[in-house]
């Protein structure tokens, strides 16, 4: 065919407009598939290597392993020769390199001229400086006692580096904000023990074990031992039939694997404890002489018949919407398999009468010998104790429990604050603790705060210095062993890299404050610098039995003969229990008060009674999860996404909603509501879920953060801001409390 | 010139023809399901043959009806 | 009779047909033209980038490096340099410490020449040599070099091409491998080679 | 007789008149519509450069408005070709004035549902893969298949046909030429010019008949072939199928309504066609009630779990309200219209089938999302609600068939000229011959004709 | 060394997975692994918020009612690497396919995003790319290398760890044997605190994992639509998820 000029032009023009758009499509297309490379122009080989750390973010420790390709940190790994996680992680333990790596961090120290206001960073020097003269100034005029430090972290070498150092100031306080050890304390006060001693108690050959706001699964102590021991006694064909019984007010994830969950309202336990302690009493020998001081003691001023009738499990039942079936088979269950275990957890620690229902806990073990060396509660030393003494660190002292709130309570009341210097390791006092706006007020009348943190967090905001720490992966240190597991040993935290910013480990900064002349007589740390010192640590450590420090000493086991010598050595002594609910408690309540605090008593709280609550109105119970830790680990993002996962909900907080109390109001998962408390107003999202028991109101602690990085920063809301700020007296816990609240739809 | 509509008639049969038989290939080749392909192109063939054909039939009888009838007195 | 009635009132002006043969349906047959061949062409280049996973223009190495001598003459194995290639996905381009190893003191074996010079001041310099990466792979592929050399027991030749004679480092990717980088080549060797490990299952390769 | 003696030509003047002349109405229509597509490709193109994201479709309900429009689309092209195919096969004479409209919406329609699947892919520029690694064991490449041969078949059914009219407007001279000189392929009504057209006819409208079935019954498939509790079910290739020509009738007829307004067609879609034609639509409504009541009984007296939990989520939950509107829509309106000579006015009818159109979208609707909404485990499900992105697409889709069909119409007759003139000249005896045939003989006294002559 | 390893020596595998609800808290440490092995990005809040959060493994949570109270059962689900994959015979791209040892492959590059293997999924494993995952530059830096960064419009799934798998045959190569069990364990299974997951060849009668599917306690989640899922659920309570 031939072809016409025209042809030929359009023909050509329309082939160049092709190829022109080829060319301006090509070199697109080729950029893109460039920087889809893996790495930069020269890749490493890829050669993988592992360096190991310490997780700190429990009291667990389970080493890491941060593998490394080319040197470059792309993964956090469990190492299966640690005696505790055997290879395993829990969330938290595995989202560290987010923190690591967060852009948030803190690289300088923040200084504010006073609380509140704007900070600009200053150089490390400067902001030490600051530290300095303040706490010298104390010292030079003996004014010891003016100087408080709230520890935060897990004990560890790092921990008792600094509490020796606070204790060698005379007068000076060092308050440890963990609540294991408000139980540790109790349990103290029951099987004696040593300081520092810890709480011991083996699930895996335990008989029954009656969780009363025992998270043993999640958070209390080592969830990573604790759920492989749980699979483990599950699988032992002695202990498989051996129940789990839970007696709480939320179904969490514990009481889910938990044979029996026993429903009842927050704050009732100790009376259902009371019941299982009387019918289990039946036939022991020394019922007449310890009922008695259970009802002087822990209930009310009745005699045993009294007791007997009230704590019959048909009334108890009755009041508490049971069936008596379900007590009776718990009955069972605990004559049956022993050891029987009754584990009172921080759960009902964090309430105003959190005591009662620990005692009543600890109380019951004596019925079914559970306080016994094997598989009972049993008292163990820290093996870190020997080791820092011979460090010269000195014996660990016994924390006065009360002391936080010997410090923040007159400051409630708007009264000279006791201290000049507060400094806080770690620990985020006003995110933590309940009544945020109580405690903010509390920490800006004190005249000097200064706050250790990695990010700049509610506390710091509130401080006049904040100091930039390290994470775990950057520091050295030597945690102490796990709670609870026996075959704990000592082991070494190094850094698994270079510190990604350029920061100093708290401990330097004290020991360099040492240096400086500010200690007291008596701190004699091993070495100048940090590193030296765990070094030596590490040394003496390896002269013992390479490393395995379990220390089988210390524990005493408790015959039932000696039962009612218990009781007494309970309740007798430094901390007096009333009552509270009584009328002529009150006056004790503030007399023993005045011998603990010295002036003041606390502020009168009931335990709560349904009877309180207004009609339509809800229990609220804030409760702790591993995923969310008191908020702890909510800067990184994988946290913020996983924590509310099997609710299908994330970055968002909730609360859960028993379908009963969400029909009226109109509430279905996943609606915004308002729980309107006495001192403030929340929203957030309900779940509607069998899961808790009905007018009752379930929300977890830690979301809700106003600073503490970019991450956490405005999502979700925080159900501490409703409670009063309360710290109870005799456990040291922070009284979470259950608080009646208003729900609706918002 | 005429042809071009039928031109484009057979193109788009065979070039529908030549992807399946394309399709026939890859599946030997990834060793993935080849009874399905054979099948579904066993019943599509046939329908793109009989579209194209038709077509055919009419363009090719059209212009010789039209001629016919110019050869008519 | 019917078809008598239906034939067009006006019978047909022959211009109209006259027409018909001439322009206008070539102006057709020229739009359809045009459209499918810029069609074509344009189906074309979205294939292209399929195959273009390296730089298309030549890139200045630092050094005229001379493949020949190390291997041919001084018989240095290959994986001797490029560490990665037994032990690694990637078979490492030299930093310059190996290179150190013979040349710090910059007389070679075979005597001064300039390049060796600047090698010198380059180690000299500390700073690693800046070579310019020449074969890149799309980032969904993985290539492990280990697989194919230990496990595959796979010359490198077989895949680089006859390096041993080369004069010049690698300005692009040499041709014999560049063409044939797109996965049609692997796949080929994959069912050919007798070895049950190569498969051609695509999670070998393809992250 | 006076009739015949006008020339035919000017007698069908009101046939020709749109393709010769354009009114500002038109201008201002096209325009308008035109808008709306391009605020859609606007829309489209940014979800080419953001990703999917800009939809409103999330975990569990990963397929959304495009995979309904796109069912509801290749549903509506079945109005035409099938109908017309049906019709002409059985000699329905009254078919004439409509097959050409309802071939041309199948044409269009097919081209923009045929769309909608690429409108879904999360990465268009990976389009080639189909086809340089399609596998035809998936239900998605039998799609494109029948699509593909459905159009063919169903652009050369409308083209063939429409040859002798196009010979008309390139005798009449009508601008463009060259395109009514190159398409009108040198027909002049020969004899054997006009057997050729007659049997390809044949061949194609047998042809076409499967092939539409085939169409909506590989669509069905897509869901039919999964697991889903919901899709899973093997009436669901009639059901589609019967559902799509439902739809499709009801788009007919609204499209013949509006254009017979329009361009002044009353001369020629008499009431008697909207009638036939909605009677049609009734037995279709009726045939569609019973498949859609056997498909909801039998996952309901089975009380298969999930299969319940997905029915109850569309009776009582959250999809209740299209799911009963739809029934109305769909049932209850066209019976108690259309059943009743009174009431089957056009305007009524016009209203019976948009609401059948409509219906039959959410009819769509109803099928797609909840399966996939409910599914069989426990996944945290999310409501899911269309963006503007999708509404818009939808939007420009609409648009684009309307725009598509006032182009058409500017080009060529909406209504078969010739056939009508056939009709007029041929189908009456014709007919009347067949009617003849179907009647009983007469009973046989032989009447020699000689004789009959005789007597006359 | 690899060279005189013959086909009919290299065993062919069924890797298979049994999670034990007795075991299994639902702490989600799987979850925590698996996004950061599998570089699965963190998803938006505004993301979260229409659901469209990326995870490979979630825990589920199901309720039972029982009067005033529910039994709960938390149990983790991820991709069932079925015997007879629904998925698989969807995909029009062979993106998704049966590849080697019984896996349920996904492969990004080739996927075009239709998201008809989601539809098809019975347990709705599958997650899709809705928009372009945001990196923070920090962590983008320090993803797993052997695991590609998907990007905007494909649907990715667990895949058992299948690059370690890669891994665990190349050694094995190397040293001419087999893979052993040890050699390759999914990011999930080796972190799981509870010790609830038990991978291993499903062939092997000997493997943990082929053995927990023998026991009485085990079934199959929706075993009546005939997937032949790979991961089979440990259950002593007569509640099953």
């Amino acid at each position: 065919m031939n072809i016409s000029r025209r042809r030929f032009l359009r023909l050509l023009s329309g082939a160049g407009v092709t190829i022109s758009a080829h060319d301006w499509l090509f070199p697109r297309l080729e950029a893109y598939a460039n920087e889809r490379l893996a790495y930069g122009d020269l890749r490493g080989p890829g050669f993988t290597s592992f360096s190991r750390s310490v997780c700190r973010d429990c009291p667990n420790h389970c080493s890491l392993a941060m593998r490394k390709v080319d040197e470059l940190p792309v993964g956090l790994r469990g190492t299966p020769w640690h005696p505790a996680s055997l290879g395993a992680l829990c969330v938290a333990g595995q989202s560290q390199m987010q923190a690591l790596f967060d852009p948030d961090r803190l690289e300088r120290p923040l200084q504010r001229p006073d609380a509140g206001a704007a900070a600009q960073a200053v150089e490390w020097d400067e902001g030490i400086q600051v530290l300095d003269e303040r706490l010298r100034g104390l010292l030079s005029s003996g004014e010891g006692e003016k100087i408080a430090v709230v520890d935060g972290r897990t004990p560890s070498l790092g921990t008792r580096l600094l509490e020796s150092w606070v204790r060698s100031i005379p007068g000076a306080r060092y308050i440890p904000l963990r609540i294991e050890h408000a139980l540790d304390r109790l349990v103290r006060q029951f099987l004696g023990g040593g300081a520092g001693g810890r709480l011991r108690f083996d699930l895996a050959r335990a008989g029954t074990l009656l969780l009363v706001g025992s998270e043993i699964l999640e958070h209390d102590g080592s969830p990573v031992t604790q759920m492989r021991t749980h699979g483990d006694r599950r699988e032992n064909p002695l202990l498989s039939h051996a129940p789990t019984l839970y007696l709480g007010a939320r179904q969490s994830p514990t009481a889910v694997q938990a044979d029996y969950w026993i429903p009842c309202q927050p704050g009732r336990e100790h009376e259902i404890l009371l019941a299982l302690a009387e019918a289990l009493s039946k036939e022991h020998p020394q019922r007449d002489s310890i009922l008695p001081e259970y009802a002087r003691w822990i209930s009310d001023a009745l005699d045993p018949v009294g007791f007997a009738r009230r704590y019959s499990l048909e009334s108890v039942a009755r009041r508490n919407r049971l069936d008596v079936e379900e007590l009776e088979a718990a009955v069972r269950a605990l004559r049956r398999f022993h050891p029987a275990v009754t584990l009172p957890g921080p759960g009902i620690l964090r309430r105003p009468n959190g005591f009662s229902d620990a005692f009543a806990g600890l109380a019951l073990n004596l019925w079914t010998d559970g306080f016994r060396e094997e598989g009972g509660l049993s008292w163990g030393r820290d093996p870190l104790t020997d080791l820092t003494q011979e460090l010269g660190l000195g014996p660990p002292g016994e924390a006065d429990p009360a002391s936080l709130s010997n410090i923040l309570d007159p400051l409630f009341e708007i009264q000279r604050s006791p201290v000049d210097v507060l400094i806080c390791v770690e620990a985020n006092l006003v995110h933590e603790l309940p009544g945020q706006d109580q405690i903010a007020r509390a920490l800006s009348h004190i005249p000097f705060v200064a706050s250790f943190s990695t990010h700049e967090d509610e506390t710091s905001r509130l401080s006049h210095v904040t100091v930039p720490t390290l994470i775990d992966l950057e520091s050295w240190d030597l945690p102490s062993a796990a709670w609870g597991s026996p075959e704990a040993s000592l082991q070494v935290q190094r850094p698994a890299l270079v510190p990604v910013v350029e920061g100093r480990a708290v401990e330097d900064v004290v020991l360099g404050l040492a240096s400086a002349g500010v200690a007291g007589p008596g701190f004699s740390p091993g070495a100048e610098n940090w590193k030296d010192t765990v070094k030596a640590a590490v040394e003496l450590i390896v002269e013992r039995r390479e490393g395995d420090l379990v220390d089988a000493d210390g524990r005493r086991t408790l015959e039932s003969a000696s039962a009612s010598a218990a009781v007494r050595s309970l309740v007798s002594g430094r901390s007096v229990w009333v009552a509270p609910s009584e009328p002529g408690a009150r006056a004790e309540e503030s007399e023993a008060g005045a011998e603990a605090v010295g002036g003041r008593g606390v502020r009168p709280e009931r335990p709560p009674r349904l009877t309180d609550l207004a009609p339509n109105q809800l229990w609220l119970i804030p409760f702790d999860t591993p995923a969310v830790q008191r908020g702890r680990v909510l800067n990184r993002p994988m946290m913020m996404e996983i924590s509310g996962m099997t609710h299908g909900l994330a970055w968002e907080s909730w609360v859960e909603i028993h379908p009963v109390d969400a029909r009226p109001r109109r509430i279905v998962t996943g609606d915004r509501v308002k729980i309107r408390g006495p001192r403030a107003e929340i929203s957030t999202r309900a779940i509607v879920t069998r899961g808790v028991t009905p007018s009752v109101v379930a929300a977890p602690v830690g979301f809700g953060h106003e600073a503490f990085g970019s991450v956490a920063a405005g999502r979700g809301a925080n159900p501490l801001k409703l409670p009063f700020a309360v710290l109870d007296k005799r456990t040291g816990a922070p009284a979470w409390g259950p608080v009646p609240v208003f729900l609706l739809k918002a | 010139m005429m042809y071009r509509l039928f031109i484009d008639t057979w193109a788009f049969a065979t070039g529908v023809l030549l992807f399946i038989g394309w399709l026939m290939m890859v599946a030997i080749r990834w060793q993935d399901a080849f009874n399905w392909t054979l099948a579904i192109s066993l019943v599509m063939t046939p329908v793109y043959l009989t579209v194209a054909g038709t077509l055919t039939y009419v363009f090719i009888g059209l212009r010789r009806g039209a001629s016919e009838e110019e050869t008519r007195p | 009779m019917s078809a008598h009635s239906s034939r067009p009132a006006h019978g047909h002006r022959p211009g109209v047909l006259a027409v018909t043969q001439r322009g206008p349906p070539a102006t057709a047959l020229r739009r359809s033209t045009t459209a499918s061949c810029s069609l074509l062409l344009s189906l074309a280049c979205s294939f292209l980038p399929a195959l273009a996973c390296s730089p298309t223009v030549d890139v200045e190495q630092p050094i005229a490096f001379v493949h020949k001598i190390h291997v041919a003459e001084e018989e240095i194995p290959c994986t001797d340099c490029h560490i990665g290639a037994e032990e690694a996905d990637h078979a490492t381009i030299p930093l310059g410490e190996d290179c150190a190893d013979c040349h710090e003191d910059g007389n070679g074996e075979n005597g001064e020449n300039a390049e060796e010079a600047r090698l010198v001041e380059m180690l000299a310099s500390g700073e690693p040599i800046p070579w310019k990466r020449v074969h890149k792979l799309r980032e969904h592929v993985r290539f492990s070099h280990r697989r194919h050399v230990v496990a595959g027991q796979i010359l490198c030749e077989r895949c680089h091409g006859e390096v041993a004679e080369r004069e010049l480092p690698f300005s692009r990717p040499n041709i014999s491998f560049n063409r044939e980088l797109g996965m049609e080549r692997c796949v080929a060797c994959h069912l050919e080679s007798g070895n049950p490990r190569a498969g051609i299952d695509c999670a070998l390769c393809h992250r | 007789m006076s009739e015949s003696r006008r020339s035919p030509a000017d007698r069908d003047e009101p046939l020709y008149r749109p393709i010769e002349h354009t009114g500002a109405g038109f201008y201002l229509t096209a325009a308008l519509l035109m808008a709306v597509v391009l605020f859609g490709v606007y829309q489209y193109v940014n979800q080419f450069r953001l990703g999917l994201g800009v939809t409103g479709m999330n975990q569990p309900v990963t397929w959304g408005f495009y995979i309904i429009n796109f069912v509801f689309f290749i549903g509506i092209s079945h109005a035409g070709t099938l109908i017309s195919a049906i019709l002409r096969l059985n000699q329905a004479e009254w078919r004439r004035p409509i097959t050409r409209m309802a071939e041309v919406i199948t044409a269009i329609v097919l081209l923009i549902g045929g769309l909608h699947p690429l409108l879904d892919l999360g990465r268009p520029d990976r389009m080639l893969n189909i086809f340089k690694w399609g596998r035809l064991q998936s239900p998605l490449l039998w799609d494109v298949m029948c699509i593909t041969a459905y159009f063919a078949a169903s652009t050369v059914y409308l083209y063939v046909p429409m040859i002798p009219d196009i010979a008309k407007l390139r005798d009449r001279g009508t601008r463009p030429r060259w395109l009514y000189d190159f398409l009108s392929w040198r027909w002049k009504g020969t004899p054997r010019q006009r057997q050729v057209l007659n049997r390809a006819m044949n061949i194609l409208m047998v042809l076409v008949i499967p092939v539409a079935v085939s169409v909506h019954t590989v669509i069905s498939y897509i869901f039919a072939m999964t697991l889903t509790a919901g899709w899973h079910s093997t009436i669901f290739g009639p059901y589609f199928v019967v559902g799509a020509i439902y739809s499709g009738i009801g788009a007919l007829l609204v499209i013949m309504i509006v254009f017979r307004k329009v361009y002044r067609f009353e001369r020629y879609l008499k009431l008697v066609h909207f009638a036939n034609l909605s009677k049609l639509l009734l037995v279709m409504s009726i045939i569609w009630f019973y498949l859609t009541f056997s498909e909801y009984l039998t996952g309901f007296f089975g009380r298969e779990p999930a299969e319940l939990a997905v029915m109850m989520f569309k009776l009582s939950g959250p999809y209740a309200v299209p799911f009963w509107l739809m029934v109305l829509l769909n049932f209850v309106l066209p019976v108690a219209i259309l059943s009743r000579k009174r009431t089957r006015t056009i305007p009524s009818i016009l209203v019976v089938s948009i609401g059948v159109v409509v219906g039959m979208w959410l009819e769509r609707l109803i099928i797609v999302v909840p399966s996939l909404a409910v599914p069989y485990v426990d996944f945290p499900s999310h409501p899911y609600w269309p963006s503007l992105t999708e509404i818009s697409l939808f939007a420009a889709a609409v648009a684009l068939f309307w725009l598509g069909f006032m182009v058409f119409a500017k080009f060529f007759p909406l209504i078969s000229i010739w056939e009508i003139e056939e009709g007029r000249e041929v189908a009456i005896e014709e007919a009347s011959s067949r009617i003849a045939g179907y009647l009983p003989d007469e009973p046989d006294t032989p009447v020699p004709e000689g004789t009959g002559r005789a007597e006359r | 060394m690899a060279k005189e390893l013959s086909g009919s020596e290299l065993k062919t595998r069924r890797w298979g997975m049994a999670v034990d609800l007795d075991r299994c808290t639902g702490c989600g440490a799987c979850v925590a692994a698996c996004k950061v092995e599998n570089n699965i990005p963190e998803s938006s809040p505004e993301e979260a918020q229409m659901g469209r959060v990326l995870r490979w493994i979630r825990v589920a949570r199901r309720e039972e009612p029982e009067g005033d109270r529910a039994s709960v059962s938390l149990y983790p689900a991820l991709c069932y690497h079925c015997g007879n994959a629904p998925c698989t015979l969807v995909c029009p791209v062979h993106a998704t396919y049966k590849g080697i040892d019984g896996l349920v492959g996904q492969i990004y590059a080739r996927c075009i995003g239709c998201r008809y293997c989601m539809a098809a999924c019975p347990y709705t494993v599958k997650v899709f790319n809705w928009s372009e995952p945001r990196w923070q530059p920090e962590l983008r830096a320090h993803t797993n290398p052997e695991v590609s960064l998907r990007y905007r419009g494909v649907v990715e799934k667990c895949t058992f760890c299948s690059h370690r798998l890669q891994r665990a045959r190349d050694d094995a190569a190397v040293e001419g044997r087999d893979v052993r069990e040890e050699d390759y364990q999914p990011a999930c299974v080796e972190v799981c605190p509870a010790k609830a997951l038990t991978f291993g060849d499903l062939d092997d009668d000997h493997s943990g994992a082929a053995t927990a599917r023998r026991s009485p306690r085990g079934y199959q989640l929706l075993e009546e639509l005939g997937t032949d899922p790979a991961i089979v659920y440990l259950n002593r309570r007569e509640r099953r998820v």
